[in-house]
C-alpha cells in the first residue's frame, strides 16, 4: 500500500518536474525596471514608533519607524520600497504548480518582516514569532479565511496555506503599529521593490502581458508589456502623486 | 382506547376548569407573548437609539416605500382568516364536520395568500431595490420581525393542513377531542393575527 | 397520544422514542451527566493553562493530538501548549454546557421528569409526545455545541454570555465553509434548540402539575421539590423566549449582515465599519443583548438553585423525621423568588456606564431578593432542630449544601450593591461566588438526589461507603477549587485570563491558583468513586423494597421501578407531603397515600 | 367551556360583529397614520387602535370573554406584568446615563465620514 | 452512627488543613510582569493598596459586608453544628414534628434586611453618586485624557498644551501613524499627545473619558477602585483623583473578555509626584522624526 504510493507520487514528482524543466526552457523572458518616485520627499516623513506599550519590542532594535512610505533615498532617482510587482493579466490559461518552499513571515521586533510580499496560492506560509512577547495574527483577507491566532512565545511557528487569489493586510492586535500586506497569486511572476527600488520578473513565456505595481500608500499602477522569446525588457513606473 | 388517554385530556379539569391542552396552548402562547415582547421591546431601543442622519439612520416614513395598501389587505387577509378559523370551531361544536373542514381550507389559503403577497409583492421588490438586511437596522429588524411572523404562520399552516387530512381521522374517533384540538389551533392562529395587528402599524404606519 | 400504544413496543419505541416519563428522565439524566462531566473535562484543562501558563499539558495533549489529529492540534495546541483562542473557547464552553446542557437538564429534565409525576401520584406527563420533542430538541442542541469544536476556529470563544460585539466580530467562516459552520454561529444554532426544548418540558411542566393531581393532593400538600419545579417552570417559560429573540438578532448580525449590536464608527483592527470582511451600517445597541441576555440569565440562576433546594428539602425532611419547618414559609419566599428574580437582571450591568436612579432601583431590588433566599436556607437549617437526624449518604449531600448555598449567597452580597460591585465586578469574586452557589451547592444537591432517588429507578441502593468517600473528597475539592477564587477577586485578579501572572495582582495570587487547579483534578479523581458506585449499583447494588428510606411522599408509594403508567390503582392522598413522627404512632412516617396507619 | 356549548350559535354574531369592529379598526389605523397629528399624538393613536384591536381577538376570538379558568389568568396576567417589565425597564435603563456621556451618532468619535461607507472601495 | 459522623468530621477537618500546609508550598513565585519598570505596592490575596482619595469608601463597605457575612455565617454554622450534633439519630432519641416556635428567625432575618437597607441606602447610593457622577468641577484644575480601547490595547490621548483635543474620526485612522484618526487638519489636535501610558499627578482629579474602537472592554484600575465598562457606540467619562503620596507605578486592566488576546490588554499608569514630571514625560512622548540612518 505505502509502496504503491510512494511509486506514484515518484512519478507524478518527476513529470512535474519534467515538464517544470521544459517550461523553464522555454519561458525565459523577462521584464524589469524600478520604481520611482516623483515628488516632495519631506511630505512623507517617517515618525518613530513608540513601542513602550512592550518593553520587549525594544530589546531586539533600537527604534522602529512608520513603514508605510520608505524611499530609497540614496539611489539617483529617489526609488520607492515596498512596492508590489506583478503580472496582473495576460497568462491565458497557464496553470503554475506552487513551490515547495515555505514563504517565511517572522515576527521580530515588533515588526513583520518582510513587509511586503507575495505567495502562491496553496504555497506554505510559515508565521513566526522571534520576540519574546506574545504575538496576534490577524489576516483581514476577503477570500480566503480570515485567520485569527495568537503565538504568545518565542519561537512558535505556525504553517499555513492560503489557498484563493487575494489582496490582504495583516495586523498584530496586540502591537496596533504592526501590519504586513500579503498579496496571493496563481503564478510565480511577482516581485517586491527592495533598497535599490528594482524588479525583476522572470522566466516568463513569450507574450503581452499587463503588468501593475501596487504600493500601499500611492495606490496601483498598470502598464502594458510585450516580450518575445527569451526577451529582456525594462519597465519602469514613476509615482508622482 | 380512549379509556387510556391521560385524564383531562378532552374533558375539563373540574377545578380548574380547562383541558390540559388548552392549558398548555395558553402558556405557549404566554412564552410566545415574551418572544415576540422582546422583539418589540428591541425595536423601541433600536429606534430610540438609532442615529438621525447618516447612512444608518432610521427611515422616515416616505423612504421606506412600504405601501400601507399592501398591508392593510394582509391585515384584511388575516382577520378574515380569523374568522374563518373561529368559525370552523362553531361548525365542530355544531357536529358540522363538512363545514368545518370547508372552513379550515379556506383558513389554510387565505394563511398561503398572506405569504405570497408577502413575498412576491415586498420581500422581493424590496430586496431588489437595494433594501436589505444591511441597509440599516429598520430594515434589519423588519425582516427579522416579518420573517419570524412569517415562520409562525407557515406553522400555522402545517397544523391546520393536518388537521385537514390525516388529523381529521380523530374526528370520527372522538369529536369532542377533536374539536378541542381545533380550539387549540384557533388558539394560536388568533395570536399570529393578533401579533400582525401590531406589526402592521409599529412597520408600516409609524414615522 | 399514548393510547395508541399497544402491548409490544420496539425497542427503539421503548428506549429510544419513548414517551414514557421515566424513560425520557433517565435518558436526560444520563446524556446530562455526560456532558457535565464532559464540561468538567474542559475546565480541568483550563486549569492546567491557569496553574502552568504557557507549558505544555502532560498526557493530555498528546492523548488530543492523537484523539483529534495533528491538524487540530496544530491549530488548538501546538505542542501540547492551549493557544488564548482554544483557551476562550474551552471557558465559554464549560459555561454554556454547564449550564445549558448539564445542570439545568439534570435538574429539571432528570429530577423533574422523573420524580415530579410519580410525586403528585400522575400516570404520565400530560404531553407525552412533547416530552420526548423536548428531550430530542435539547440532544439536536448538545450535539450542534459539541460539533463546533470541530469547525475550524473552533467552538464558541466570547464567552457563554456572548457579547457583542465581541460576538459578532469574533470567527468569521474560514474559506470554503458554508456560513453557519462557525463556533459562535453554532453556538447560537445550538441555543434555540435548547431554549425550544426547555419551552416545550415548562409547558408541560405546569399543565402537568396543575392538571394531573391525584385527588386529595391540594397544592399546599405538594412536597416543596414539586413547588420548586413548578416555580422553575414559569422562570423558563417567561425569561427564555427573550434570549431566543436575542439569539435571532445575534444570528442575523452573523449571517445576513444587520448590525443590530454594532454601533457606527466601529473600527475593528483598524478596518472601518467592517465586519467578518463585509461592510456593515452600524446604528445599534452593544447593550440591547446585555439586557435580553440578562433577562434570561438572572432567572437561570434561580432555575439552577431552586429544583437543587427541591431536592434538599426533600431529603432532609426525610432524614430528619420530622416535617420541614416553615413549609408556606418555603413556599411563598419560592414563589417571590421567582418573580423577583425577573427585575434585578441589570445588576450584571453595573459598570456598564448607568446613572444613579437606575443602579439604586436594581440594587434595591437585588437587596430584596436576598430576603426570601435567607428565609428558605433559614428554614432548612432550623428544620434540622428536634430531628432525629439520620446521616444516610444522601442526606451527608444535602446537609454539606447548606453552608456551601450559604457562602454562594451570602458572597452576592458585595455583588450586588453596586459600590462594592465596582472593584470585584468580573474578578474571580464573581466566579467563586456563582460557582459557590452552582457547584458545591447544586451539584451536590444533584448528587444527594443521585443517591436519594435510585432505589426507586433501580429497586437497588448505591453503596453506602462509596457514597461517603465520594461525599468527603467532593466535598473538601470543591472548597478547596472556589475558596481561593475569593482572595483572587479581592486581589484584583479578571476573570478569563489566559494568563494572569501578566498583572502584578496575579502573579501575587498564583499560588492559590496553583491550589485550586490541584483542588480541581483531585475533584476529577474524587467521582471514581462515583461512576464505580454508580454502574456497579446498577446490576449489583443491594436490592430493597418500595420505600427504603421510609419516606411520606407519594413517589414511594409506586413499585421500584415504576411500570408503565406508574401505580396500579390510582393513590388518594390524605395529608400533608411531610407526615414524619406523628405522635401515637407505632412507625414515625405517615404516608400522604395511606389511610391509616396499618 | 361547559356553558359555551349551549350558545355557541350566539357566539357567532358576536364574531362576525368583531369581523366588522376589526375591519373598521383597520381603516381607521391607516386613516389617522395618514393625518399627521403630530408624531406622539399619531404613535399614541395607533397603538391604541392596536391595542383595541388586539383585545377584541383575544376577548372574542379566542375566548378569554368566556374564560373562568384561574389558572389561565394568572398564567397570562403574570406574562403581562412580564412583558410590561420587559418593555419598559431597558429603554429605561439605556436612558439613565450619568451627566457627560457622549450616546449620539458619531458615539466614540467626534466626527464620522460624510460620505456612505457603503460605496464599495478597494483595499484597506 | 455517631462515631462514623465524628470519623467523617476528622476527615473533612484535617483534609482541610492538609491542603491548606501543602497548597503555599504549591506556589511558584510569581513570574516578573513585563513592563521595564517595577510595579508600586505589595500584592497579596486580599484587596490591592488603594492610591485614590475615594476607594476608601468601598473597601469599607467590602470589609463591612464580609464581618457581616462571617458573623452570619458563624451564626449559622454554630447552629448547624449544633443541631447536628444533638440531634442526630441515636437509641432512646425521637423527633419532635412540633414546629419550632423560635422567634429568633424572624429577628434575625429583620436584622438582616435592615442592615442590607442601611448598607443600601447609607453608603452605597450615596457612593456611586459620588464616584459615578460628582466629577470635580473646573476649578479644581482636573486633567483631561481620553482612554481609547481596541483590541488589544489602551490608548491615551492628551490634549497636549493647549487643552484641547483634536477632533476624531475614523476615516482618519492610520494604524502607524494616526492610530486614533485625529483630524489631521485640526489645528488643535497638532499638539496631541497619544501614548500607551497613562501618566498623572499625585492629588490632581482627573476626568478621563472612556470610548472603544470595536468591542467592549473594561477600563479597570484596582488601586484606584476605578472600573467602567468600555462601550464602542458611547464616551463615557469617568474621574479619580489620587492620593499625595501615591507616586509610583500601577496597572491598567482589561476586565472584560475582548478577545483572544485580552489577557495581555495592560497598560502602566504612572503617577508622578509634580505635574513638572508629566510635562516632562508629554515631551518626550511627542512624536519624532524617525531616523532613516538607523534603518538598515
Amino acid at each position: 500500500m505505502h509502496r504503491g504510493k510512494a511509486i506514484v507520487l515518484a512519478l507524478v514528482g518527476a513529470l512535474t518536474m519534467g515538464w517544470g524543466c521544459q517550461a523553464m526552457a522555454d519561458d525565459n523572458a523577462v521584464i524589469k525596471g524600478k520604481i520611482v518616485f516623483k515628488g516632495d520627499v519631506a511630505k512623507y516623513k517617517r515618525s518613530t514608533i513608540k513601542t513602550n506599550k512592550d518593553p520587549q519590542c525594544k530589546k531586539s532594535k533600537k527604534k522602529i519607524g512608520t513603514y508605510a512610505v520608505i524611499f530609497n533615498k540614496k539611489t539617483d532617482p529617489i526609488t520607492v520600497r515596498n512596492v508590489m510587482v506583478y503580472v496582473k493579466d495576460g497568462l491565458g490559461d497557464r496553470t503554475y504548480k506552487a513551490p515547495d518552499e515555505p514563504v517565511l513571515l517572522t515576527q521580530f521586533g515588533c515588526e513583520y518582516k518582510p513587509h511586503v510580499f507575495g505567495i502562491m496560492a496553496g504555497q506554505t506560509l510559515t508565521v513566526k514569532n522571534g520576540d519574546a512577547t506574545n504575538h496576534n495574527i490577524h489576516f483581514q483577507s476577503k477570500v480566503n479565511t480570515q485567520h485569527n491566532f495568537t503565538q504568545p512565545k518565542k519561537g512558535m511557528t505556525k504553517d499555513l496555506t492560503l489557498l484563493k487569489e487575494d489582496t490582504f493586510f495583516v495586523k498584530c492586535d496586540v502591537h496596533p503599529w504592526m501590519g504586513c500586506h500579503i498579496q496571493v497569486f496563481d503564478h510565480p511572476f511577482f516581485a517586491v521593490t527592495g533598497k535599490d527600488g528594482t524588479f525583476e520578473l522572470k522566466g516568463l513565456p513569450a507574450g503581452k502581458y499587463t503588468i501593475e505595481a501596487f504600493h500601499e500608500k500611492f495606490g496601483k499602477m498598470s502598464m502594458t508589456v510585450e516580450v518575445a522569446s527569451g526577451e529582456t525588457k525594462t519597465a519602469d513606473f514613476t509615482y508622482a502623486p | 382506547m380512549s379509556s387510556e388517554l391521560l385524564p383531562y385530556t378532552v374533558k375539563p379539569h373540574p377545578v380548574t376548569g380547562v383541558y390540559s391542552g388548552k392549558l398548555g396552548v395558553w402558556l405557549f402562547l404566554a412564552s410566545e407573548v415574551m418572544l415576540f415582547g422582546a422583539f418589540f421591546s428591541a425595536y423601541i431601543l433600536l429606534k430610540v437609539g438609532a442615529p438621525l442622519e447618516g447612512p444608518a439612520h432610521w427611515p422616515l416614513h416616505s423612504e421606506r416605500h412600504m405601501s400601507w395598501m399592501i398591508g392593510g389587505f394582509n391585515t384584511l387577509v388575516l382577520i378574515i382568516s380569523s374568522v374563518t378559523m373561529v368559525m370552523a370551531w362553531v361548525s365542530l361544536k355544531s357536529g358540522n364536520f363538512g363545514k368545518a373542514r370547508m372552513l379550515l381550507g379556506a383558513t389554510v389559503a387565505l394563511a398561503v395568500l398572506f405569504l405570497v403577497i408577502k413575498i412576491t409583492m415586498e420581500y422581493i421588490p424590496h430586496w431588489r431595490d437595494g433594501l436589505t438586511t444591511n441597509t440599516s437596522n429598520f430594515w434589519g429588524i423588519y425582516y427579522t420581525m416579518t420573517g419570524l411572523h412569517g415562520v409562525h404562520i407557515l406553522g400555522g399552516i402545517v397544523v391546520i393542513s393536518y388537521f385537514i387530512g390525516p388529523g381529521s381521522k380523530l374526528w370520527h374517533e372522538n369529536p369532542e377531542y377533536y374539536t378541542n384540538r381545533i380550539e387549540c389551533t384557533g388558539l394560536y392562529w388568533h395570536f399570529v393575527d393578533l401579533v400582525w395587528i401590531f406589526l402592521f402599524p409599529t412597520l408600516y404606519l409609524m414615522s | 397520544m399514548s393510547g395508541e400504544h399497544h402491548k409490544e413496543l420496539g425497542f427503539f419505541r421503548k428506549y429510544v422514542f419513548s414517551v414514557d416519563h421515566k424513560v425520557i428522565g433517565i435518558q436526560y439524566g444520563i446524556t446530562a451527566l455526560c456532558f457535565l462531566f464532559f464540561g468538567f473535562c474542559l475546565i480541568m484543562m483550563i486549569r492546567w493553562q491557569l496553574a502552568y501558563p504557557g507549558e505544555p499539558m502532560p498526557l493530555i495533549g498528546g492523548l488530543l493530538e492523537r484523539l483529534m489529529g495533528a491538524k487540530w492540534a496544530e491549530e488548538f495546541m501546538p505542542g501540547g501548549r492551549m493557544t488564548p483562542d482554544f483557551y476562550n473557547a474551552l471557558g465559554a464552553m464549560h459555561g454554556t454546557i454547564m449550564i445549558f446542557l448539564g445542570v439545568v437538564p439534570l435538574l429539571v429534565g432528570a429530577f423533574g421528569n422523573y420524580v415530579m409525576p410519580l410525586q403528585i401520584g400522575a400516570p404520565d406527563m400530560a404531553f407525552p409526545k412533547i416530552n420526548m420533542a423536548s428531550y430530542w430538541c435539547f440532544a439536536a442542541g448538545g450535539v450542534i455545541m459539541l460539533s463546533s469544536f470541530l469547525v475550524p476556529g473552533g467552538a464558541a470563544n466570547s464567552g457563554w454570555t456572548s457579547y457583542p460585539p465581541l460576538s459578532a466580530i469574533a470567527q468569521p467562516p474560514a474559506a470554503g465553509w458554508p456560513i453557519l459552520f462557525s463556533g459562535q454561529t453554532l453556538w447560537l444554532v445550538g441555543m434555540v434548540a435548547l431554549i425550544t426544548s426547555s419551552l416545550l418540558g415548562s409547558v408541560n411542566f405546569i399543565v402537568t402539575i396543575i392538571q394531573l393531581r391525584v385527588k386529595g393532593l391540594t397544592m399546599f400538600r405538594l412536597p416543596f421539590f414539586v413547588w420548586a419545579q413548578f416555580v422553575t417552570s414559569f422562570l423558563l417559560l417567561l425569561a427564555f423566549p427573550p434570549l431566543e429573540a436575542a439569539g435571532v438578532l445575534q444570528l442575523m448580525d452573523r449571517v445576513a449582515g444587520t448590525s443590530f449590536f454594532l454601533p457606527e464608527g466601529l473600527v475593528v483592527s483598524g478596518q472601518v465599519a467592517m465586519v467578518q470582511g463585509r461592510e456593515i451600517a452600524g446604528g445599534g445597541n452593544p447593550l440591547l443583548w446585555q439586557h435580553l441576555f440578562w433577562f434570561l440569565a438572572h432567572p437561570e440562576v434561580y432555575v439552577l438553585i431552586l429544583p437543587a433546594m427541591g431536592i434538599v428539602a426533600e431529603i432532609i425532611a426525610n432524614n430528619t423525621r420530622k416535617p420541614l419547618w416553615g413549609y408556606r414559609a418555603l413556599v411563598y419566599s419560592t414563589v417571590f423568588l421567582g418573580f423577583m428574580s425577573f427585575i434585578v437582571w441589570a445588576h450584571h450591568m453595573f459598570m456598564t456606564g448607568m446613572g444613579t436612579s437606575i443602579s439604586a432601583f436594581f440594587a434595591t431590588t437585588t437587596m430584596i431578593i436576598s430576603i426570601p433566599s435567607v428565609i428558605i436556607l433559614t428554614a432548612l437549617i432550623i428544620s434540622l432542630y428536634n430531628g432525629a437526624i439520620r446521616f444516610t449518604t444522601p442526606m451527608l449531600f444535602a446537609l454539606a449544601f447548606l453552608p456551601m448555598f450559604a457562602i454562594g449567597g451570602l458572597t452576592g452580597l458585595p455583588l450586588g450593591l453596586p459600590v462594592s460591585d465596582i472593584p470585584l465586578h468580573d474578578t474571580y469574586y464573581v466566579i467563586g461566588h456563582f460557582h459557590y452557589v452552582v457547584a458545591p451547592g447544586t451539584i451536590l444537591a444533584i448528587f444527594g438526589g443521585i443517591y436519594y432517588w435510585f432505589p426507586k429507578i433501580t429497586g437497588r441502593k448505591m453503596n453506602d461507603t462509596l457514597g461517603r468517600l465520594h461525599f468527603v473528597f467532593t466535598f473538601i475539592c470543591m472548597n478547596v477549587v472556589f475558596m481561593p477564587m475569593f482572595f483572587q477577586g479581592l486581589a484584583g485578579v479578571s476573570r478569563r485570563l489566559f494568563d494572569q501572572t501578566q498583572y502584578s495582582w496575579g502573579a501575587a495570587v498564583q499560588g492559590w491558583t496553583i491550589t485550586s487547579s490541584w483542588g480541581a483534578w483531585m475533584l476529577g479523581v474524587a467521582q471514581i468513586f462515583f461512576f464505580i458506585n454508580f454502574f456497579w449499583s446498577i446490576w449489583g447494588g443491594k436490592k430493597v423494597s418500595n420505600n427504603p428510606w421510609e419516606a411520606t411522599t407519594i413517589e414511594w408509594s409506586a413499585p421500584s421501578p415504576p411500570p408503565h403508567g406508574n401505580f396500579a390503582t390510582e393513590p388518594v392522598v390524605y395529608r400533608g407531603p411531610y407526615e414524619y413522627s406523628v405522635p401515637g404512632m407505632s412507625k414515625d412516617f405517615f404516608p400522604q397515600t395511606a389511610v391509616t396507619e396499618a | 367551556m361547559a356553558d359555551a356549548h349551549a350558545d355557541v350559535s350566539k357566539h357567532v354574531r358576536v364574531y362576525w360583529i368583531v369581523f366588522g369592529a376589526l375591519i373598521v379598526g383597520t381603516t381607521l389605523t391607516v386613516v389617522v397614520a395618514n393625518i399627521d397629528l403630530g408624531h406622539t399624538t399619531n404613535l399614541v393613536l395607533a397603538l391604541m387602535i392596536a391595542a383595541a384591536k388586539g383585545t377584541l381577538v383575544a376577548a372574542i376570538f379566542m375566548h378569554l370573554k368566556w374564560e373562568r379558568s384561574a389558572s389561565v389568568w394568572i398564567s397570562l396576567g403574570l406574562c403581562a406584568v412580564l412583558f410590561t417589565v420587559l418593555m419598559t425597564l431597558p429603554v429605561l435603563t439605556v436612558n439613565d446615563y450619568p451627566p457627560g456621556v457622549k450616546h449620539d451618532r458619531t458615539g466614540s468619535w467626534d466626527m464620522l465620514p460624510a460620505t456612505t461607507v457603503v460605496e464599495h472601495e478597494g483595499g484597506h | 452512627m455517631y462515631r462514623n459522623l465524628l470519623r467523617m468530621l476528622i476527615l473533612v477537618i484535617g483534609g482541610c488543613a492538609l491542603m491548606a500546609i501543602v497548597s503555599p508550598a504549591m506556589a511558584q513565585d510569581a513570574t516578573a510582569p513585563s513592563f521595564d519598570v517595577e510595579i508600586t505596592g505589595t500584592y497579596g490575596p486580599f484587596l490591592p493598596p488603594d492610591v485614590s482619595t475615594t476607594g476608601h469608601q468601598s473597601d469599607l463597605l467590602i470589609n463591612t459586608l464580609h464581618w457581616f457575612m462571617g458573623v452570619l455565617f458563624v451564626g449559622w454554622g454554630i447552629f448547624f453544628v449544633y443541631c447536628l450534633v444533638k440531634f442526630r439519630q441515636r437509641p432512646g432519641h425521637k423527633a419532635d414534628p412540633k414546629p419550632v416556635k423560635a422567634k429568633v428567625s424572624k429577628y434575625a432575618e429583620i436584622v438582616v434586611a435592615v442592615f442590607e437597607a442601611a448598607l443600601l441606602v447609607g453608603l452605597s447610593i450615596p457612593v456611586w453618586a459620588e464616584v459615578k457622577e460628582g466629577f470635580p468641577t473646573e476649578e479644581e484644575n482636573p486633567q483631561h485624557v481620553r482612554v481609547v480601547a481596541e483590541q488589544f490595547a489602551w490608548n491615551f490621548h492628551y490634549p497636549g498644551p493647549d487643552g484641547v483635543f483634536g477632533r476624531a474620526g475614523p476615516q482618519f485612522i492610520d494604524m502607524a501613524s494616526n492610530i486614533l484618526g485625529i483630524d489631521p487638519d485640526d489645528e488643535h489636535g497638532a499638539d496631541d499627545i497619544v501614548s500607551g501610558e497613562l501618566h498623572v499627578v499625585a492629588g490632581r482629579p482627573v476626568i478621563a473619558d472612556v470610548t472603544s474602537k470595536d468591542v467592549i472592554h473594561s477600563f479597570s484600575i484596582p488601586v484606584l477602585r476605578l472600573k467602567q465598562d468600555v462601550i464602542p457606540g458611547m464616551r463615557i467619562p469617568v474621574w479619580f483623583n489620587t492620593k499625595d503620596d501615591s507616586a509610583g507605578n500601577y496597572e491598567v486592566a482589561c476586565a472584560q473578555l475582548c478577545g483572544n488576546n485580552h489577557y495581555s490588554m495592560r497598560a502602566l499608569m504612572v503617577i508622578h509626584a509634580t505635574q513638572s514630571d508629566v510635562d516632562a514625560w508629554l515631551e518626550s512622548a511627542k512624536p519624532e522624526e524617525f531616523d532613516e540612518d538607523e534603518f538598515d
